[in-house]
């Protein structure tokens, strides 16, 4: 089956490997070691974490459509804000009664805003499988009508990149409104449940910093999957010369169109665990420079090397962390100077150097230029 | 109730006037008559809670031929006016330095010399204080002022004419010199006549579009006279109808405005996105630093804004070019044919100099004043009247847009960069420096910015953030438009512009602003290229 | 800066140890936690970075100041007290991740921070879950009341309210344009106050006009010229601004070009404070009103006080004061006296004590903890004098006690909130008589204990 | 599936586009038929009412000099570019003016560019295998497996084009010579009806050439050729029909001798032809 066929690859082995024992690591330092002790992994080192999971896997999404497809898109902040609201709304319905006005069906700020009844779109959103199947479709018709457009007419490059950008950023003056019965600028927030289970207790938030893990686990396999298939190849092939993949026959737009929604999928994914672990979805998800960091983590980590882009989110992240902390002043010059230097020095990113020393110890080509033989043979 | 008329010195105003002043004020009750000429009683009634009994304190003070009369009120007006808090002594405050105020006394007008402010209490005025002020002095105006302030004066009259008032003013109105202040005064007193009954009056009034007329024929509609209702309804009809035309008159100029400062914001990008094929994120930190140059050109000139801007110009467009020869060196020509990347890069710089100038600056925004040539409105008619400084803005992107034509069509350069645009290794291989092209098409497209930020701050917040709310905008212009075309630029900004501004009113500003991004990207699907595609090397994006 | 730089290193690089998950580098001095517990912990959660450092950086320096001074009076119970500043970055999820960091890792005993609605709105709940004391300095839209918060900013009947009646009673004022920016406080407001005028003034439809716009909204041409066609129909007309941050230039300079008058329709401003002048040339707004609980202008000797160690402090001679940092000012005192009262830093305690207590304001008077977590402030109407200050032209005649749910909104009107025992209620509903909501579960779990 | 179903199924290619199928109908003879073509840009005739035959199996060489629509023409076929006038049929029933390029390319007609474009970043081995006439919809492209006949037809390909020692490495190291060759392999893994090439031996060594010629030659018979080239050497050796192109119509048509001693042909273009020919 050729879900499985990463299980055969190097790379995908180690990778997985080294997030397992992470996450056990950091789920047994976290309840074994008392508090206090220098070991001992608070849970809000456990929530920052779980983050950057999250974070991993959006990176991941990214690296699919640019590093293999070679689609630049400034817009998968929104497909990952659908899912995180997607999860949201689920949350606000798990409140019942509980909230400050006790409205069984309305969420607080509908009932003080003067919504009679629940908008249409809401319904079915009390219903976790119903949700959770939204988390992937939402963001996946978005993508589906959006690519179905750009790639028909071979929308491509910089036009691409900068229509994406356009549709984020309509989205995110689209949710600020608070007509549009999404909580406005204030979003959806003070959740109490997910699936029975309290956010608000310290063993639901170590739950969803492994499930964070599981997820991106997933995701990385279904990625490497599909770039190590035939159609990862086709993938490639479009990225470096469309017109000759067509000529053999390759309905190029389609291989685009279904890479650019499982991407978008995965986002969604990614989105609706965030939210959860954040406590918090409001439009700012949505703002076009949240997605052009996106790109960034991936280009730190390298294009084209899924784990790269695991390693870049990380890292980005965890500097951000770092340094807001430290000198917040410093952040963006931190950040806007990281992104001159990736792009002019590291064009192949942390992964490209990896990469580079493990060819330059056994001379095979790393999997980021081509798929694995194993996988292939 | 009988006005008495004093006997009035011509330095002031004729003797008429007094008793129009007066009358005009006549609703007050006369209760400080008792202490005229004495000026600390006169200041002492002002001190008080209460605005009422401040504005018949006004009065007094208007009707007591007190020489300094004019000194307090004019102070009062600044709320200059105040009082030491031990002595109770009244001053006039002259200037204020950090917590210390340098003040005169408001009788002799002899120099006190610096109080701090903890010893001042100041005579506070509210908004009807200020109008009561205004007007009284605007009526003085209407007899010695000039031709502006009279017919400023005459237009305040419209609807607010009192009985007493009816007669000096038809006098007036016989000596007035100047047509306009006499129609205007033949309206103030029609509009006194129709709220009396009289049909006439309609006659003089249809036509106008003053609010205060519409008002009065509004009212006569519901008159019991069935003449004056239909009169007053008709005029009203054409009224009407002419509104409507203003109105879309207006709606268009709203939308060239906005249109040209989105052509002013991105026709740099055109150019360097055009003919280079670089995605320059840092454009609207370009457009910055523009406005900030006026920002510092008026500090540095202190006391003339209109000549700062106006060296702003030059100004501008030298730092925005600096920083962008600085940027294409520094970064972009080693990313040449990887715009993708070119976007990311540009990106990071422009945070950094967000945050430069946060740090260097000062994170809020920056006065930048606006010079009076620039400030108020050029009034067509009652209903229709332009703002001044955005019909700069417009005029200025217009003559910017023409330069940037005549450079590209007249000049070695344009040619160069054309021949460049074309075909890059051709334009090479005929001896042409793509280089050099490259480093004068980036200056040029960096100092364009740089005007644009110098209009902008006259319209925006001139502030680390500026940059951010164009840069998207721009590039939607440049893509509908069409790269590197910059007719295709100027027709994309002014459409977007007017479409914007239609739409607004019955969408609402959010609204309006994300259909116009949902039919950008739907016509990019139509048409990949925009509205007026461009062949060569930069079509391949 | 440098009391914060020493704390928080220790916790980052622990979050740098675990994120690379190598045992070795786990915890590097982890016990530098332990050393300072002598020092009483203050919280300071206000974004020092992003688009809200504008208004926020000033309130981190307050507190900072105000800490300073206590400190140099002595300390409280003895003990220094000691500023521990995150910066949350204008990012509001980071809100919440940052108070987590303030309580769990820093374990500080109060914290003052926030000042947009949403950021407040995600640090509520790990406050709560946390049980720490967050005082909250900005007027907001109420409709909240919460355990572990202390609303030191105006709620809307301490704002709009007293505000409407200023121009009705005094300007008579009767066809209003109610103008803000689209998030949740002009909503509320101003839906408080389109009932408020129906309800009171018996305004018709026709006579109110709402208009939303987004953040930063920069072209005003569009709807200043509605609000003049509006405002010439020859009924007085008035202006309630709910506008926000930095779209107010762009509108001022408009309403100066298009020649409206403060004299004719006058603008009055919630949001607009002295420090969100700067950056408009205020010679046309002259006039324009603003409705706060406290000015820079007031007269008054704790005010010049103030003001003075403010200069001293920012070491700038025009450094401006406003109504946040005076919230704050009020908000620290009264959580010192409360300390002091209860004799420890223990939030129960501190919560019980700092009920009732009643602290000097800078206008003179003085403001009170209600039982809702609210306290009383006077409400000023402010006119933009040339100078670009205000100067008051109104003033309530007494104190005006924070009303957590508006008796204006259908859904909060049967809503009281009472934190003394044995009510111990955010939002108890009079009617239903029971504690609604959010807390309803905590209750049950509390019956059950005793 | 039913009919219906495979309507709605939007990555189906029906079968008789999928060249294993291939019904191409060549009972009339000609596989390839264009009639009164016509493309201008902006004014400028290209191609200017071509008529063009070529019988199944036929291998044809097309000359021209620059500029007399040879490239053009094989946009046309291939659908790259849209004729203003005129008909494309390929074998009587493919009109080739109501398909887009995949579509034509999975009729059986395959292309090699004028500059050789192989995938870069690919192994020559994925070159080949994306080439391979398969089920090209996206979910067989995923769950494609590299059965034992696949990996034997690609061996087999690269052993005819003499790439077996370099198969894993990425096709970005090659020497022109050996993209050609790719490209060329690229073509018979599709196995293709007609077969457009461009240009093939442009840069090659005279042993490369001649390997070229038994190739293409090969080829002819099972499978339809039109080669465009300038090197006469080149095509006297491999032509039996030979096309001359001028000014986006055909000037000449016949074997090679005919042509050259066609004095319109020899004044037009073997008198130019002397450089380009060098």
């Amino acid at each position: 089956m050729w879900l499985t066929r990463p299980f055969n690859e190097r790379s995908t082995q180690i990778f997985l490997l080294i997030l397992t024992v992470a996450v056990i690591a950091v789920t047994v330092l976290h309840l074994a070691v008392p508090a206090g002790h220098p070991l001992y992994v608070s849970g809000y080192t456990v929530g920052l974490l779980g983050k950057y999971l999250t974070y991993a896997l959006l990176a991941v999404a990214v690296d699919l459509v640019w590093g293999y497809l070679g689609i630049l898109s400034l817009g998968h902040g929104a497909f990952f804000a659908i899912g995180g609201y997607a999860m949201g709304m689920y949350l606000m319905r798990q409140i019942g009664d509980r909230g400050t006005y006790g409205d069984p069906i309305l969420p607080d700020f509908m009932v003080f805003l003067n919504w009679d009844s629940l908008p249409w779109f809401w319904y079915g959103f009390d219903m976790a499988w119903f949700a959770f199947a939204m988390v992937l479709i939402a963001p996946g018709l978005l993508a589906l009508v959006f690519g179905w457009l750009a790639f028909r007419s071979r929308v491509t490059g910089v036009y691409l990149s900068i229509i994406t950008q356009a549709m984020t950023f309509a989205l995110m003056l689209a949710f600020f409104r608070n007509e549009m019965g999404f909580g406005g600028n204030n979003g959806l927030t003070d959740f109490r449940e997910l699936l029975g289970f309290d956010l608000r207790s310290g063993a639901t938030r170590l739950g969803l910093f492994i499930a964070s893990g599981v997820a991106l686990a997933l995701g990385y396999v279904v990625c490497r999957s599909i770039v190590g298939s035939k159609l990862g190849r086709v993938c490639v092939a479009t990225r470096d010369a469309e017109a000759r993949t067509r000529f053999l026959g390759y309905r190029v737009e389609r291989f685009q169109l279904f890479v650019f929604v499982v991407s978008a999928m995965l986002a969604g994914v990614a989105g609706a665990l965030y939210v959860p672990q954040v406590g918090i979805i409001n439009p700012s998800e949505f703002d076009p420079i949240f997605s052009i960091e996106i790109v960034l983590w991936v280009a730190l980590g390298g294009r084209a090397s899924l784990y790269g882009a695991v390693i870049g989110a990380v890292l980005v992240n965890y500097a951000k962390t770092v340094f807001t902390g430290v000198m917040p002043d410093a952040w963006l010059f931190a950040l806007g100077g990281l992104f001159v230097f990736v792009t002019v020095f590291l064009p192949q990113g942390v992964a490209g150097l990896l990469g580079h020393l493990k060819r330059r110890r056994d001379d095979e080509p790393s999997d980021s230029e081509t798929p694995d033989k194993e996988a292939t043979a | 109730m009988r006005i008495p008329c004093y006997s009035w010195t011509p330095r002031v105003m004729p003797r008429i006037v007094t008793c129009l002043l007066i009358s005009l004020l006549a609703w007050f009750p006369m209760a400080v008559q008792a202490q005229e000429d004495d000026g600390q009683a006169l200041l002492e009634a002002l001190d008080t809670r209460s605005f009422d009994d401040k504005s018949d304190a006004i009065t007094a003070i208007i009707e007591s031929e007190h020489e300094r009369a004019d000194v307090w009120l004019q102070a009062l007006l600044d709320s200059d006016l105040q009082r030491l808090k031990d002595s109770g002594r009244f001053v006039i405050a002259l200037e204020t330095a950090g917590l210390d105020v340098t003040v005169e006394d408001a009788m002799t007008g002899e120099a006190i010399g610096e109080v701090s402010r903890r010893d001042l209490d100041r005579l506070t005025i509210n908004n009807a204080l200020r109008s009561q002020l205004r007007s009284a002095i605007s009526l003085v105006e209407l007899y010695n002022g000039e031709q502006d302030a009279r017919l400023d004066a005459a237009r305040r009259l419209i609807g607010n004419v009192e009985e007493e008032q009816v007669e000096p003013l038809t006098n007036r109105m016989a000596e007035e010199p100047s047509a306009a202040v006499r129609h205007r005064l033949n309206q103030a007193l029609a509009v006194y006549r129709l709220n009396q009954g009289d049909v006439e009056a309609v006659e003089v009034l249809s036509g106008s579009l003053n609010s205060n007329v519409r008002v009065a024929l509004n009212r006569a509609t519901q008159s019991e006279d069935p003449l004056v209702v239909d009169a007053a309804t008709t005029a009203l009809a054409d009224i009407e109808q002419n509104l409507k035309i203003n109105r879309a008159a207006e709606t268009l100029y709203f939308g060239l405005s906005m249109g040209s400062v989105l052509v002013l914001a991105a026709i740099g990008l055109a150019i360097t996105f055009g003919v280079m094929g670089v995605i320059n994120m840092a454009h609207g930190e370009l457009i910055m630093l523009g406005a900030y140059t006026t920002w510092a050109m008026q500090q540095l000139l202190p006391g003339q804004p209109g000549l700062a801007l106006i060296l702003a110009i030059p100004a501008g467009f030298m730092v925005s070019a600096l920083v962008g020869v600085a940027i294409e060196r520094g970064v972009i020509q080693f990313l040449k044919g990887r715009p993708l990347e070119t976007l990311l890069a540009t990106f990071g710089i422009s945070l950094i100099l967000q945050q430069l100038v946060r740090t260097v600056i000062s994170p809020l925004n920056r006065t930048v004043i606006t010079p009076e040539w620039m400030s108020g409105s050029l009034v067509v008619n009652d209903a229709l009247s332009l703002t001044l400084n955005r019909m700069y803005v417009l005029g200025f992107a217009l003559v910017v847009f023409a330069g940037l034509i005549l450079i590209m069509r007249h000049t070695r350069l344009g040619l160069e960069v054309r021949a460049v645009t074309q075909n890059r290794n051709m334009a090479r291989s005929m001896g042409i420096r793509a280089t050099r092209v490259d480093i004068m098409t980036f200056a040029l497209g960096s100092g364009v910015a740089g005007l644009a930020g110098v209009a902008l701050s006259q319209l925006t917040n001139v502030g680390p953030n500026l940059g951010q709310n164009y840069i998207i905008d721009s590039f939607m212009v440049v893509v509908f438009g069409g790269v590197g075309n910059l007719w295709g630029t100027l027709v994309a900004g002014m459409s977007l512009g007017i479409i914007n501004q239609v739409l607004e009113p019955w969408a609402g500003a959010v609204l309006a602003k994300i259909i116009v991004l949902v039919f950008i990207i739907l016509f990019i699907q139509k048409r990949p290229r925009g509205l007026f595609p461009q062949k060569g090397r930069a079509a391949e994006g | 800066m440098t009391t914060f730089l020493r704390k928080t290193h220790p916790k980052t690089s622990r979050v740098f140890s675990t994120a690379l998950l190598t045992a070795a580098m786990m915890g590097t001095s982890a016990h530098a936690i332990a050393q300072d517990e002598d020092p009483i912990k203050v919280g300071i959660l206000h974004s020092l970075s992003g688009t809200m450092a504008i208004s926020e950086t000033v309130l981190k320096d307050t507190v900072e100041m105000l800490i300073e001074q206590q400190n140099e009076a002595g300390g409280l119970l003895g003990r220094d007290i000691e500023a521990v500043v995150v910066d949350p970055a204008s990012d509001w999820p980071l809100f919440a991740e940052r108070a987590r960091e303030l309580l769990e890792q820093e374990e500080v005993d109060v914290i003052f921070g926030n000042w947009t609605s949403v950021s407040r709105k995600s640090v509520l709940p790990v406050v709560e879950e946390l049980n720490g004391l967050l005082f909250y300095p900005v007027q907001y839209e109420g409709e909240e009341s919460s355990e572990n918060v202390f609303y030191t900013g105006a709620a809307p009947n301490q704002q709009s309210i007293p505000a409407v009646n200023y121009l009705h009673d005094q300007i008579g004022v009767e066809r209003w344009v109610l103008a803000g920016t689209d998030y949740v406080f002009p909503r509320t407001t101003n839906r408080i106050l389109e009932a408020y005028l129906k309800e009171e003034f018996g305004v018709a439809d026709e006579d109110i006009m709402v208009n939303y716009t987004p953040f930063g909204h920069s072209d005003w041409q569009n709807i200043v010229s509605e609000i003049s066609r509006f405002g010439s129909e020859g009924k007085k007309t008035a202006v309630v601004s709910t506008i926000n941050g930095d779209a107010n230039v762009p509108f001022y300079r408009e309403l100066g070009n298009q020649g409206i008058d403060a004299a004719d329709i006058p603008v009055v401003a919630f949001s607009v404070g002295a420090e969100a002048l700067t950056g408009i040339d205020t010679s046309p707004l002259v006039g324009h009103l603003a409705a706060w609980n406290y000015f820079m202008s007031v007269d008054s000797d704790a005010n010049y006080d103030f003001i003075d160690a403010w200069l001293a402090h920012t070491g700038e001679d025009d450094a401006v004061t406003n109504d946040p940092m005076e919230a704050h000012y009020i908000g620290f005192n009264m959580w010192v006296e409360a300390v002091q009262k209860a004799g420890t830093t223990d939030v129960d305690a501190v919560k019980d004590a700092i009920i009732g207590v009643t602290v000097p304001n800078l206008s003179g008077g003085s403001a009170a903890m209600m039982p809702n977590h609210h306290i009383t402030k006077p409400v000023m109407i402010g006119e933009i004098q040339d100078n670009g200050q205000f100067a008051i032209v109104w003033q309530t005649p007494s104190t005006v006690a924070g009303d957590a749910w508006s008796d204006y909104l259908p859904g909060s009107r049967d809503l009281i909130s009472d934190w003394r025992k044995p009510m111990e209620c955010g939002n108890y509903n009079v009617v239903e008589n029971r504690c609604m909501g959010s807390n309803a579960e905590e209750q049950a779990e509390e019956a059950l204990a005793e | 599936m039913s009919f219906f179903q495979a309507l709605t199924e939007r990555d189906r290619v029906f079968d008789f586009m999928t060249p294993q199928a291939s019904t191409v109908d060549v009972r009339h003879g000609p596989i390839l038929y264009m009639e009164d073509v016509t493309v201008s840009f902006d004014g400028f005739k290209a191609i200017n009412k071509l008529n063009l035959t070529i019988d199944d199996g036929e291998l044809r060489c097309i000359i021209g000099p620059n500029g007399a629509g040879k490239t053009t023409m094989m946009d046309i076929i291939t659908g790259k570019t849209r004729p203003n006038e005129g008909s494309v049929w390929f074998g009587s029933r493919h009109n080739l003016l109501h398909m887009n390029e995949p579509e034509i390319a999975s009729l059986g007609i395959g292309r090699k560019f004028q500059k050789p474009t192989v995938f870069e970043a690919l192994s020559v081995f994925e070159n080949l295998e994306l080439a391979m006439a398969a089920d090209k919809r996206i979910i067989p492209t995923l769950t494609a497996r590299l059965t034992g006949e696949v990996k034997d037809r690609i061996d087999e390909v690269l052993e005819t084009i003499g790439l077996t020692a370099l198969r894993y490495q990425p096709a970005g190291i090659l020497s022109h010579g050996q993209k050609q060759w790719l490209e060329i392999g690229m073509l018979l893994m599709q196995r293709p009806r007609l077969l457009l090439v461009d240009e093939p031996v442009a840069g090659m060594t005279e042993q490369e050439m001649e390997r070229t010629a038994e190739l293409l030659t090969g080829l002819a018979g099972k499978q339809s050729v039109v080669v465009v080239e300038h090197d006469m050497g080149f095509v006297r050796s491999i032509a039996r029909q030979v096309t001359v192109l001028h000014q986006g119509s055909v000037l000449a048509e016949g074997t090679m001798d005919q042509v050259s001693s066609d004095p319109s042909v020899v004044e037009v273009y073997l008198g130019a032809d002397d450089e380009e020919a060098a």
